[in-house]
């Protein structure tokens, strides 16, 4: 069992040198899969992994096959999920995959990065998700709403879309992005807190369906403003959205050998910026599980009258959760709107609704 | 063994690759599936002809042709991830494309980034011209003169003066729809309602406000797909005052969702004339019938000319490039050189990418249940509007 | 000194009077067990005090101040402990959680120092640990810690559940039928649990109770419900022989007379 | 043969391991108890009988046929009839549906009738409550009303879960009457109960359970004098 | 502006009760799902759509063989029923029951696994209907029968046929529903498993066939739904069902959910509320606020009666028990 796992990542491995093709990715993913699943020693199983690694990094770098990224993500969650794997193996090579075998990728085929910066902000909201739904057990079904009103807080003012309805001077100059990331926690804690004051009150189903509603509210108001005033642009979106001046991170990734070009730098700055902000989140998560806040929420979820009984107020708590997510959800929506250039709202009130389905 | 099979086959990839060099690659992108894909097969196919048509010529020059067709989805999200991977593609050095205004003007922003030329069939919103990228070309005219030469038929020639406007809360009905709308109160005529709407079933509530107004025509800045069943509930519930659209009414889908009874009569303007508008356009679409069993439509036409506006560039750009492949930035500079004389009309870019003289087509659906039997009522040529 | 005074308190759900003028007074330092037939309207009682409920008349003081129509979370604040008549602790969380989650007034760490988890965080949350775990050892759970609330046997629950009211420092402690589903060997036990933490955390406490000899072992005085009204009140030997606690509560002996 | 047997039955709620070996036999026209501190697994083991919990090990056999296979309601149909701990009273049926449901498997409308009848007769107070949504009732009539529900099935045999659970001493004394009638008129019943000197009064034989186990059986008289049971669950007085 | 509004009031209630019927019904499927498993069947939504297909291909189809226009409806109607209701049957078997077999008490679970379920049957749809007709949308097809029209009030309403037949069909299915639940065993079975599912059990109820036939009469109300909506307003496509399906649940919370007369309410509510905001939002500000905003008034509404009537219209408070 083992041998036959390990010749075939080594299979992989010769193949991702002679003929990277889909052919072959999938056989890398059948790799993963007898590595993950296999009856296999836990060495043998580090070993295959580490190797599997190597073998779809190759892959990627000779192919620029997006299959190859899925093996990577794979071997992501498989180190985060199996059992009995040294704890230094999985944070050498979560962090090598991360940070060396993506970009090796992306610098292959920058679609790669394109992908990796979605799965980042969509691995970034799931997890502020986490908060309101996995600790607080509040069935949030408008959570893209806060990530729209995050995304256009950015763009209205970071683009001339701002000087239709303010006087003043825009659009402003792309550094304030990172101020607007703290002003876009405000601007989506505010509507959290808004839309969560009358929902909130509600029984878990009922918020389920309020919060979806609200959620095509936010959706729809983002198509109609603007007229009488107009805000958001309407349904034309808002294009093109400031990004900040990146010369020194062109100069860094220049000393440390990297060089790129005008299809990879922001590219590359916006992939490990959005790993910063998952490591941010993960932090927050970590910290509030850990507080009383984050037992709280626990409890909560599992019983809001014993709860109550032990001084915890409903209302503020569930809010402080709510106001969580939806700031988690907001920062990442000022990244996206910076990264795509580009905000609008779904062009067709279809299933699911845009810019993001929370799942 | 099965090793070997593996072996063998990766060489022979590998080998292809390498003979494959020379290839170049024309994209196109339009709605392939959803609501929107009966106009956007009309510009894969239209452009996939004329690449066909081109193949042997570019086989002299030492370079093989091909048509890497991509699915919007008429979404803008979608529009962007392509244009992403597109650039990704060195071998791509042109799109025919979009259909939507609203996915064009995201999706260019990308395209800009590494200075790989589009050519719209179809794209009519304003801005996406006016923002004067380098790469961005579209070979039909724009909405800021279909509105107005629409709201300029109404008054002049149909002489109506009170008018109900809706749109579809798109770029590119609301533009068109407030374009419309401008000229037609400069004019001294009434828009007595505008209003939007996402709505795709229950048209009921416009229908009364309709009822209320009792307008002498009703405009819809929108799509087929919307303004079919709208029109087949209008006339359900006894309203018959006429309708007229944009080019996005532009396709016999319109006809088989309102009903031959009910579409008869409408009027449209279209950027993109039919077969009957152009003399040479009939040998056209009888190759385009043979090779794909259906009808050319106007959109097909014009994806037709906007592939062969980026082949001649491609043609010239080989040339002055000794024989190589060029840059991507070479192949746009040379589009906006390009004098050429297409199927409809001649083709020449102004320097916002905009075609010198553009023709707009006032149109009349027939009803017969053959879209080709619609009345060309009128054609305007006007050039874009320099601002 | 009182800790709780209760003046004619009514409460109706719709047509029924399921609290009906009840008043009562309970000093520093009693027993005092609320006892009455299944549907008398104890609970009911248990809810208008904690502020789950809203009393349609009257007023409720505690500790001298008005706690009238207030929140469960606030009368928790003001200490007011109670348990539940059907267990009602966090399931999924472990028995240590579970007490954190009772200290959660006493920790005070705001928002944003735990978002960051500051050495204020860091130190407050090592304190409310070690409380907790003395807690247990205190209520002898100390071995079940890290087990989930809900893996533990019955007998458990129930005292970690008083143990979870505990940990709120409470004033007064509302027990509702803490014996109920207990053999007379784990009541007597219980007894002397009561006993001990009234003694040596100062506390008062307000009982339900089903168990007879339980209520008449360590109760200082008894109120007596029935349908909504206090019947009775008095020391147990006074309350044990009062008639009309005997005609409804014990019965005239017999079946046959129904409900 | 037994009307019900239980041989070496172990069943497992999640990891938490219920009961431990579980050997009995209820033989036809008995009242026999199971007594036992709370948690022992009294309920557990009415609940295995029933089909609402699977054991994971050894059997049930009802008139010598293997039952713990089957679901809930294909035993209830073999004439297991089961009233619930804490009652189970459909709260927004009235009283009459109620027991209508409890005869769900007959489809003779005139047999439907004649037990409701027969209910009715034993609790006058049903009767007067029939067009009443069953959550309105007091505890001690949802218990009847439990009782009148399982008896519509016409069960061979009885399982009753803590009849007295929660009801005033006055309430339990005419349950408990009811029980020994039922009894008398030839029912098979099975009784869990935390009462354990007023369920050994009434009852033939008597098993006394502990974390899951049997530790003691016999007939009810021997059990109620023997010490150790007094004294762990009679209380000392 | 007083006046605008008034002339046209007859017509805007009309129309509403007609879309307010179809949410009603469609309500039910959720609210009768809910009541008895306590899961919102996002998929339901596409039950509704499944139906509605159902009655489309009935017509294109059966148009020429039967003449009668009220006969082929009637044939739609039941195809419709049928369809959606083996699909929803379909879709508890296979999606729902697995879960439930697992115990699993994470309430997210099935939701997460609707939404899934929604999903798949959008593009299934999308697809058969791309590879069989080439189809995005399917227009209704036009049978003279049906098509008549009159005016009532000196044309104050103008109502047509089919509007009539709306109502006519709705109020009857809504009437036997009643009926159904609340004067038959199945009904009373129905309720019972809704109340106490294991207990139910112990009654010698089949907790499966229950949840099975509650889901066939919850998809076949839906499919009928389906079949009205194509019918009134001509064109459906893979999608439709989507807004009509949150809607309609929120018809069946402003109802009070899992309570059957407050779903039929709720609809109702909704139908006019959504019917009258978008006819008259325009006219009474000025134009500022138009038809878009319709939906958004709609949900506004629901927050606010849910704040002060969290139970919902006609729902019963359900206290827990402390």
């Amino acid at each position: 069992m083992s041998l036959l796992s390990l010749a075939l990542s080594l299979v992989f491995l010769v193949l991702s040198f002679l003929a990277p093709n889909t052919l072959a990715a999938f056989l890398g993913l059948g790799a993963l899969g007898a590595a993950a699943f296999a009856r296999l020693e836990p060495r043998v199983r580090t070993l295959n992994l580490t190797l599997l690694t190597l073998a779809f990094t190759l892959f990627l770098r000779n192919s620029g096959n997006t299959l190859g990224l899925i093996g990577l993500v794979g071997i992501l969650v498989a180190l985060t999920t199996l059992p009995r794997i040294p704890r230094w193996i999985r944070v050498v090579l979560g962090l090598a995959i991360l940070l060396l075998s993506v970009p090796i990728a992306g610098f292959a085929n920058t679609f790669i990065f394109e992908l990796g910066i979605q799965i980042g902000i969509y691995a970034a909201m799931a997890l502020g998700l986490n908060v309101v739904v996995g600790m607080a057990g509040l069935l949030d079904l408008g959570y893209a709403a806060f990530f729209a009103v995050g995304a256009y807080t950015w763009a209205i003012f970071g683009s001339p879309q701002a000087g239709k309805f303010l006087q003043g001077n825009f659009p402003l100059p792309g550094e304030y992005m990172y101020l607007f990331m703290f002003i876009a926690v405000v601007t989506t804690a505010i509507t959290g807190l808004l839309i969560g004051l009358p929902a909130l009150r509600l029984r878990g189903d009922y918020l389920a369906i309020v919060t979806l509603g609200l959620g095509e509210v936010v959706r729809i108001l983002a198509n109609n403003l603007d007229h009488p005033i107009n805000i958001t642009n309407g349904p034309q979106g808002i294009t093109p959205v400031g990004r900040p001046p990146i010369d020194w991170f062109r100069s860094l990734m220049g000393t440390l050998g990297v060089r790129l070009d005008e299809t990879t730098d922001y590219q590359l700055f916006f992939y490990l910026l959005v790993l910063v902000m998952i490591g941010l989140v993960v932090l927050a998560n970590v910290n509030l599980a850990n507080s009383r806040f984050g037992r709280a929420w626990v409890a909560i979820r599992e019983d809001e009258i014993a709860a109550q009984a032990m001084g915890i107020p409903l209302l503020p708590t569930k809010l402080i959760a709510f106001m969580t997510g939806a700031a988690f959800s907001g920062v990442m929506g000022v990244i996206y709107a910076a990264q795509r250039t580009f905000v609008s709202p779904s062009p067709s009130p279809s299933w699911p609704p845009s810019p993001s389905w929370p799942w | 063994m099965r090793k070997i099979g593996f072996l063998v086959a990766g060489v022979a990839a590998l080998g292809l690759a390498l003979a494959q060099s020379n290839v170049i690659k024309i994209a196109t992108m339009s709605p392939l599936s959803g609501p929107q894909a009966a106009l956007g097969e009309q510009i894969k196919l239209g452009a996939e002809l004329a690449i066909e048509e081109a193949k042997p010529r570019f086989r002299q020059l030492g370079f093989e042709l091909q048509l890497v067709p991509y699915d919007d989805q008429a979404n803008p999200d979608v529009g962007v991830a392509n244009a992403n991977r597109m650039i990704n593609d060195p071998d791509i050095l042109g799109l025919v494309g979009t259909l939507n205004s609203g996915v064009a003007i995201p999706a260019s922003e990308v395209l800009a980034r590494v200075n790989l030329v589009m050519v719209s069939p179809a794209n009519t919103n304003p801005v996406v011209t006016d923002r004067k990228l380098p790469n961005v070309n579209r070979i039909v005219g724009r909405d800021d003169v279909q509105g107005p030469a629409a709201a300029e038929f109404v008054y002049n020639d149909l002489k109506l003066r009170r008018v109900f406007v809706i749109h579809d809360k798109t770029a590119y009905g609301q533009g068109l729809a407030e374009e419309f709308r401008k000229r037609f109160e400069a004019l001294g005529g009434r828009a007595v309602a505008f209003i939007g709407t996402e709505e795709q079933s229950n048209f009921v509530p416009i229908i009364n406000q309709i009822r209320a107004q009792n307008p002498q025509l009703i405009y819809f800045g929108g799509i087929y797909s919307q303004i079919g069943p709208f029109t087949k509930q209008l006339r359900e519930r006894g309203l018959r005052m006429p309708l007229m659209s944009g080019d996005g009414l532009d396709s016999s889908e319109f006809e088989r969702l309102a009903g031959s009874q009910n579409a008869k009569g409408a009027y449209y303007t279209t950027v993109a004339g039919p077969v009957s508008a152009f003399p040479q356009a009939k040998a056209l679409a009888e190759r385009f019938k043979a090779k794909y069993g259906k009808d050319i439509e106007g959109f097909g036409i014009y994806a037709y000319d906007a592939a062969r506006v980026i082949l001649a560039a491609l043609e010239n750009a080989i040339k002055a490039n000794g024989g190589k492949k060029p840059t991507r930035a070479q192949v746009a500079q040379e589009v906006r050189k390009v004098k050429l004389k297409g199927i409809t009309g001649t083709i020449e870019f102004d320097d916002k990418g905009d075609i010198k003289k553009a023709k707009y087509f006032v149109m009349q659906v027939a009803g017969t249940g053959n879209w080709a039997d619609n009345k060309l009522i009128k054609v305007i040529e006007v050039a874009a509007p320099q601002k | 000194m009182r800790v709780l005074e209760v003046q004619s308190v009514t409460k109706r759900f719709g047509g029924l009077v399921a609290v009906n003028q009840v008043s009562l007074e309970v000093n520093e330092g009693e027993i005092f067990s609320v006892i009455g037939p299944n549907g008398a309207g104890k609970t009911t009682f248990f809810n208008l005090l904690t502020g789950i409920y809203t009393p349609d008349e009257g007023r409720i003081l505690f500790l001298g101040r008005d706690i009238t129509g207030t929140t469960p979370d606030k009368a928790a604040k003001l200490g007011i402990g109670r348990t539940f008549q059907n267990i009602r602790l966090f399931g999924a969380m472990t028995v240590l959680e579970n007490i954190l989650v009772g200290r959660h007034i006493h920790t005070r760490v705001p928002y944003l120092h735990a978002l960051l988890r500051t050495p204020l965080a860091r130190k407050e949350e090592k304190k409310a640990l070690e409380e907790a775990l003395s807690l247990l050892e205190y209520v002898g759970l100390l071995h079940r810690k890290d087990e989930l609330a809900r893996n533990l046997p019955y007998g458990e629950q129930r005292k970690l559940e008083i143990a979870r009211a505990l940990a709120l420092k409470p004033k007064l402690l509302l027990l509702d039928e803490p014996a109920a589903g207990m053999n007379p060997k784990e009541t007597e036990a219980l007894q002397e649990f009561i006993l001990k933490i009234r003694s040596e955390m100062g506390l008062t406490i307000l009982l339900i109770e089903h168990d007879m000899r339980l209520v008449m072992r360590i109760s200082d005085r008894i109120a007596v419900l029935d349908y909504g009204s206090k019947i009775a009140e008095g020391k147990p030997e006074e309350v044990r022989k009062n008639p009309r606690v005997i005609e409804a509560y014990l019965g005239r002996g017999a079946a046959g007379g129904a409900a | 043969m037994s009307l019900l047997e239980l041989r070496n039955v172990h069943t497992y709620y999640g990891h938490i391991h219920a009961l431990k070996g579980i050997s009995l036999t209820v033989e036809e026209g008995e009242i026999v108890t199971l007594i036992g501190s709370n948690g022992a697994g009294k309920t557990t083991t009415l609940r295995t009988i029933s089909g609402l919990v699977k054991p994971r090990q050894g059997e049930v056999l009802f008139q010598g046929r293997p039952i713990h296979r089957l679901p809930a309601h294909e035993i209830v149909a073999l004439g297991v009839g089961h009233v619930p701990e804490g009652r189970r009273i459909f709260p927004r049926l009235t009283v009459e549906e109620n027991l209508e449901i409890g005869a769900y498997l007959e489809n003779d409308r005139k047999v439907i009738q004649e037990r409701k009848e027969q209910v009715y007769q034993l609790f006058p107070r049903l009767y007067e409550r029939r067009q009443q949504k069953g959550g309105t009732l007091s505890g001690g009539e949802q218990q009847m009303l439990a009782i009148g529900r399982a008896l519509m099935q016409n069960p061979r045999i009885l399982l009753m879960d803590e009849p007295s659970m929660g009801l005033a001493p006055v309430l339990v004394d005419f349950i408990f009457e009811i029980i020994q009638k039922l009894n008398r008129e030839g029912r098979t019943i099975l009784l869990v109960e935390q009462n354990a000197r007023l369920a050994l009064q009434i009852a033939h034989r008597g098993y006394v359970l502990a974390t899951g186990e049997i530790i003691l059986f016999g007939p009810a008289k021997e059990l109620a004098e023997n010490p150790e049971v007094q004294k762990a669950y009679l209380g000392e007085g | 502006m007083l006046e605008q509004i008034l002339v046209l009031l007859p017509q805007v209630l009309f129309d509403g009760f007609i879309l307010g019927f179809i949410y009603a019904m469609i309500a039910l499927g959720y609210t009768m799902v809910y009541g008895v498993l306590e899961l919102i069947n996002f998929a339901h939504s596409e039950i509704f759509m499944i139906g509605a297909v159902a009655g489309v291909e009935v017509f294109r189809y059966l148009a020429p063989l039967i003449p009668n226009g009220y006969l082929l409806l009637a044939v739609a109607v039941v195809v419709g029923a049928a369809v959606a209701g083996l699909t929803a049957i379909l879709v508890e078997r296979m999606a729902y029951r697995p879960l439930r077999r697992r115990g699993t008490t994470n309430r997210l679970v099935p939701l997460v696994t609707a939404i899934g379920v929604s999903f798949f049957l959008q593009d299934l749809v999308r697809l058969i209907e791309g590879l069989w007709h080439n189809e995005f949308f399917l227009r209704m097809r036009t049978i003279e029968d049906l098509e008549g029209a009159f005016t009532l009030f000196g044309g104050a309403i103008f109502i047509q046929t089919k509007s009539v037949i709306v109502i006519v069909v709705s109020v009857l299915m809504l009437w036997g529903l009643t009926y159904l639940v609340n004067r038959t065993k199945l009904g009373m079975a129905i309720r019972a498993v809704a109340q106490d599912l294991s207990t139910a059990s112990l009654m010698g109820i089949n907790p499966d066939q229950i949840i099975s036939r509650t889901f066939l009469i919850g998809g076949a109300l839906g499919g009928v739904a389906g079949v009205l909506f194509a019918l009134i307003y001509t064109t459906i496509n893979p999608y439709v069902g989507f807004l009509p399906g949150i809607k309609a649940f929120t018809a069946a919370v402003l109802g009070g959910i899992g309570n059957i007369p407050g779903a039929m309410l709720g609809g109702l509510v909704l139908g006019q509320l959504e019917n009258f905001f978008g006819t008259y939002l325009p006219i009474l500000t000025a134009g500022n606020f138009g038809t878009e905003y319709k939906d958004v008034v709609a949900f506004l509404i629901l927050i606010f009666i849910l704040l002060f009537r969290p139970q919902g219209l006609l729902g019963q408070m359900v206290k827990e028990k402390v």
